[in-house]
């Protein structure tokens, strides 16, 4: 990812874009070498909103240390407590009631959708159109009130608990998911016409910020970074958990290999999203929504890994248990901070507007990235 | 009685009657200094609020809906709040050009207003070369941009400057040749010929299809030339910041923000001028009842109306298009807006010399 | 002096007066920029004498196309920002003499002129401008037109093959 | 030649479609223009009254008081245990019973730091006594953090009989 120091010469114009910049999304701190307007190397600094959670988790019990990963990439918050959870259930070797899996797996597909609208919204306002940012939250509003009402938040809902979900799904909830997907099937062409088909944007998006698979693969990418390049990463198909493996969708690969082909994957992601939704909505089983565990939760001595397909691609949870009722060492292993660095290797040689159209399309959560 | 042109007649001659003409001359001239003044202010507080509105209803929202009757007041207690505002500039910067370039963008939207008629014999300065004029003084804007990136001494106004610079002198050129296409059909550079030519029918509608093509291609240029989105490259907020403006906070960012509103009124007031015939009512050929009905709207009104309307049309643009990046913005001018405006302007001109328009 | 007169003297004070910190500024942007006041005074000059067409080419010509092609061009140099160093004193000295002699040269020439006045009505037409412009018969200007802008022409495909070589160093 | 009508067929063919992606842009923000019933804006401190709140919905933890103000917490710091952020402190005293002169354990005070407090509804979910849940405020802003200290049960409350 990083150059060697030196390759600037006389006449590099030096940009810091960032850690105030609205194009990063947050804390990241870009240092763009530019010659005109064309970049010749990007150089991103991390470390603006770290707030060591690996750390902070060694001293949380099993029970508590789950609601902190909701503050990483907090758009996939249900998936993070979700690989998290996983993994404490694989320590303790506990079976997660069907209709619990159910649950889990309609919230986190929900979640999904919302994260997908606010990238899509947020996309288009990186290129310079600000309408699509309000339509998409027009949608993704609808999916908050809806987690509120079950989980009793909008964004760190802190649902997920180690064997099943915290409570049970709210009354209305199947009715509101269904009105809820009326809308969006009202409401989805409405996105083609706005933002997919228009000429601005594909010139913008289409032959810029190429990664070829083999380079996907050597950066680690994962996610609909790694789809859009054509290879398949997919954890929901790759390494099916909970009921995954019972569910008919697709994974969605493009091979264009540029910002279009990742950005026509999370579109076409959006929509197997809610063909997943449409799929359980009405086959919810009866039974427990939490399996029965101990008040105070000790994993076996050992190392215990899970992974989830969050909105980014692979989230992973290596917990390294002593016995004790923490864990010894937790590493997550985030699927925004392998994409940012395929960061370089994206634009160089583009321009400024390229620089920030890719950056879009990696759909970069800076918490997730620093953690 | 009301109109316009009655009441500059009025007061012209009160003065003439009760001074000597010089001095008689030199109120007038602060008269219309202080109209000029006051226009661009009031323009100022009206584009603001009706882009906001515009924006507001296009992105499903309400908008400004507290200061005032419906949030009409809202930009005029905006302009307060930057009036009071500190004007910072960076310690780096070129302290002397630093301040003048806002100036400089007002003075030249504020000269821009001379030729342009507001209603029926109701013009500060109709001159013979009218349209010429407008596009030369318009082309000094492009310094002051120049002069505010550069004094900033900030890298991404720098980058704005230069950005703004390449676009608006590749622009010009289409734009000057979608006017020259209602020039050739009618004859003459001043304004008020080329109303006066738009009796018996607006450009855009006696012209064929070519005239409907000069004036996309016309639209299209002013809107890159005010550097309005899709082609807010100079200002990109999302790459750049703020681009030209980054350092300029206060009243003196107020000035550059009124520059712009004002110039898209001069741009769109000229399109209305050239294609839609200014303050011309709408008249079809010699259907004399018809046109005696439309006269009875003032000719004030159908200037507004059709300038407004222009400028709705740019603000719909602003709120709908992502932004082009630069490669593809100058791409556009000159493969396409340029050849096909040449090509363009030669089936126009066939058209003059033939006599084919109606 | 009418008011005429004095309006003439304003501009033509402006006019030299930019000029003057046009040469004497040490910072090269800030030259850049009172040459182009300068040659919007002229300008100004050009609508006073009621020859409103040359004014507007004076300032589309110079001040929207070659004080921006300087402008661009300072933008590109590596010192834009810099204060230039003093010229030494042998330099100031030839310099105020090449000046002192233009001006005594000039001065010399308007003088021995006598400036007739025309009686001849002042004809600035669009329309004739025009037409003079285009006309082969005596006293037209078809050739010297056609002339500069092959010239014109010339020069623009010069600046687009230099513009095209691609450095050797890049990849 | 050939070749050259097939770019002129190109390059026309390019027009014509950009014109008509951009025109069907257009089109969907004109309708939201005219169309005012689509505003989604609510009006936020205006619309307080009619604002409902979903019932699970996690704004500040509060301790449940009946009528005649007792609670159910029995000061067994389960909910201090589970709360990852030392959001809880309960402090303690020893209550003389009236009746048989036993010495029993009681609340003192039950403090609830809302500055630090991420709802993450563990201290509700540990209560084996359901003594405390969350609340539907969400308006917390003060002037004092010292001001988002809370003392949870109320001056004079007791437990309720029964439970242990």
């Amino acid at each position: 990812m990083f150059e060697e120091v030196g390759t600037t010469t006389e006449g590099d114009l030096i940009i810091n874009m960032g850690p105030q910049h609205p194009a990063t999304h947050g804390v990241l701190h870009l240092v763009v070498t530019l010659n005109g307007e064309t970049i010749k190397n990007v150089e991103p600094h991390l470390g603006y909103i770290h707030r060591s959670i690996e750390k902070m988790c060694e001293s949380l019990t099993y029970r508590q240390f789950i609601y902190v990963t909701s503050r990483m990439d907090y758009l996939s918050a249900h998936i993070n407590n979700h690989a998290c959870a996983m993994c404490v259930e694989k320590g303790l070797q506990l079976e997660v009631p069907p209709r619990a899996q159910v649950i889990r797996v309609l919230m986190d597909e929900l979640t999904r959708l919302a994260s997908h609208e606010l990238w899509w919204g947020a996309m288009a306002m990186d290129l310079g159109a600000f309408t699509p940012f309000f339509h998409a939250f027009r949608e993704r509003e609808v999916i908050n009130d809806i987690m509120e009402e079950t989980c009793g938040a909008r964004l760190t809902m802190n649902y997920m608990v180690p064997g099943g979900v915290m409570h049970d799904l709210h009354p209305n909830f199947q009715q509101r998911v269904k009105d809820f997907l009326q809308l969006y099937k009202r409401k989805i062409h409405e996105y083609d016409e706005l933002v997919t088909g228009n000429i601005i944007f594909q010139n913008r998006m289409k032959g810029v910020g190429i990664i070829s698979p083999e380079d996907v693969i050597s950066y680690g990418c994962t996610g609909p970074v790694a789809r859009g390049s054509g290879v398949s990463s997919d954890v929901r198909k790759l390494y099916p958990y909970e009921i995954y493996d019972k569910l008919e969708f697709d994974e969605v690969l493009e091979d264009g290999c540029d910002s279009f082909a990742r950005y026509m994957v999370r579109i076409r992601e959006m929509q197997q999203s809610v063909r997943i939704i449409e799929q359980l909505i009405d086959n919810i089983p009866d039974g427990e929504f939490q399996a029965k565990t101990k008040a105070v939760l000790k994993l076996p001595k050992g190392e215990f890994y899970s992974k989830a397909e969050t909105a980014r691609g692979e989230l992973g949870v290596y917990i390294v248990s002593e016995g004790g009722t923490t864990p010894y060492r937790i590493k997550f292993r985030s699927p925004g901070f392998s994409n940012l660095s395929a960061l370089n290797h994206l634009v160089k040689g583009g321009k400024i507007g390229d620089l920030i159209a890719a950056m879009g399309t990696l759909d970069l959560v800076i918490p997730d990235i620093d953690r | 009685m009301w109109s316009l042109s009655n009441i500059a007649a009025n007061i012209d001659q009160w003065l003439n009657a009760n001074m000597s003409p010089t001095w008689a001359l030199i109120v007038e001239m602060v008269i219309a200094g202080v109209a000029v003044i006051g226009l661009f202010a009031a323009l100022g507080l009206v584009l603001v609020i009706m882009e906001r509105k515009v924006s507001a209803w296009i992105q499903i929202r309400l908008g400004p809906n507290r200061v005032g009757p419906k949030g009409m007041l809202q930009s005029l207690a905006d302009t307060l709040k930057l009036l009071v505002k500190e004007g910072m500039t960076p310690g780096g910067a070129d302290k002397l050009l630093f301040n003048v370039a806002p100036f400089v963008a007002m003075i030249v939207a504020m000269l821009l207003l001379a030729p342009i008629a507001f209603a029926k014999d109701f013009q500060l300065w109709d001159l013979n070369i009218g349209v010429l004029y407008i596009s030369a003084v318009s082309s000094i804007s492009v310094i002051s941009i120049l002069m505010a990136g550069w004094a900033s001494n900030n890298k991404y106004s720098l980058l704005g400057a230069m950005r703004s610079g390449a676009q608006i002198v590749s622009y010009e050129l289409s734009a000057g040749l979608a006017v020259l296409a209602i020039v050739v059909l009618t004859g003459s550079l001043r304004i008020s010929d080329i109303i006066q030519a738009q009796e018996n029918g607006w450009w855009l509608f006696k012209g064929h299809i070519p005239v409907i093509i000069a004036f996309i291609i016309f639209i299209i240029a002013v809107t890159a030339e005010t550097n309005r989105a899709p082609f807010d490259l100079a200002e990109a907020e999302s790459e750049l910041t703020a681009g030209f403006h980054t350092e300029y906070s206060g009243m003196k960012f107020a000035l550059f923000f009124l520059a712009e509103y004002v110039n898209v009124f001069i741009v769109c007031a000229i399109g209305a001028t050239l294609f839609l015939g200014g303050w011309m009512p709408f008249h079809i050929g010699n259907w004399h009842a018809f046109n005696g009905v439309m006269d009875w709207i003032p000719s004030s009104v159908w200037f507004f109306g059709k300038t407004f309307f222009l400028i709705f049309v740019i603000m719909w643009f602003r709120w709908t298009f992502p932004r082009l990046r630069i490669d593809q913005l100058l791409n556009l001018e000159w493969k396409y807006l340029l050849p096909i405006s040449m090509f363009n302007l030669l089936l126009v001109t066939l058209i003059a010399i033939m006599g084919w328009h109606f | 002096m009418t008011a005429s007169q004095i309006i003439f003297y304003l501009i033509s004070a402006f006019i030299l007066s930019m000029g003057v910190l046009s040469v004497t500024s040490r910072k090269i942007f800030r030259s850049a920029i009172w040459l182009l006041f300068s040659l919007i005074g002229i300008a100004a000059l050009y609508f006073w004498m009621d020859v409103q067409f040359i004014a507007a080419v004076q300032i589309v010509v110079y001040v929207g196309g070659i004080v921006v092609l300087i402008i661009f061009s300072i933008f590109l140099t590596q010192q834009s920002g810099k204060e230039m160093p003093k010229a030494p004193l042998l330099r100031t000295i030839a310099g105020a003499l090449a000046v002192l002699f233009g001006f005594a040269f000039t001065f010399l020439l308007i003088d021995q002129y006598g400036f007739p006045a025309i009686d001849q009505p002042f004809d600035n037409d669009v329309a004739r401008i025009g037409n003079a412009m285009l006309n082969t018969e005596q006293g037209g200007y078809a050739l010297p037109f056609e002339v500069v802008s092959i010239l014109l022409l010339a020069a623009m495909v010069g600046c687009i093959v230099i513009a095209l070589k691609t450095k050797p160093e890049e990849k | 030649m050939e070749d050259e009508a097939m770019f002129l067929k190109q390059y026309i063919q390019d027009i014509w479609g950009a014109i008509k992606s951009l025109a069907t842009g257009m089109k969907r923000t004109g309708y939201y223009f005219t169309h005012h019933k689509e505003i989604i804006t609510q009006q936020y401190p205006d619309n307080r009254d009619t604002l409902v709140l979903p019932e699970r919905f996690k704004g500040e933890v509060v301790m449940i008081h009946d009528e005649n103000n007792e609670h159910a917490c029995t000061g067994c710091t389960a909910c201090e245990l589970a709360c990852p952020n030392a959001t809880i402190k309960i402090i303690t005293k020893f209550d003389v019973d009236a009746e048989t002169g036993k010495k029993k354990k009681a609340i003192d005070t039950f403090v609830y730091h809302l500055e630090l407090c991420t709802m993450c509804n563990l201290c509700v979910e540990a209560c084996p006594t359901d003594a405390i849940k969350m609340a539907q405020t969400f308006e917390h802003s003060v002037f004092d953090r010292s001001q988002l200290t809370k003392k949870l049960n109320k001056p004079g409350s007791k437990i309720r009989a029964g439970i242990e």
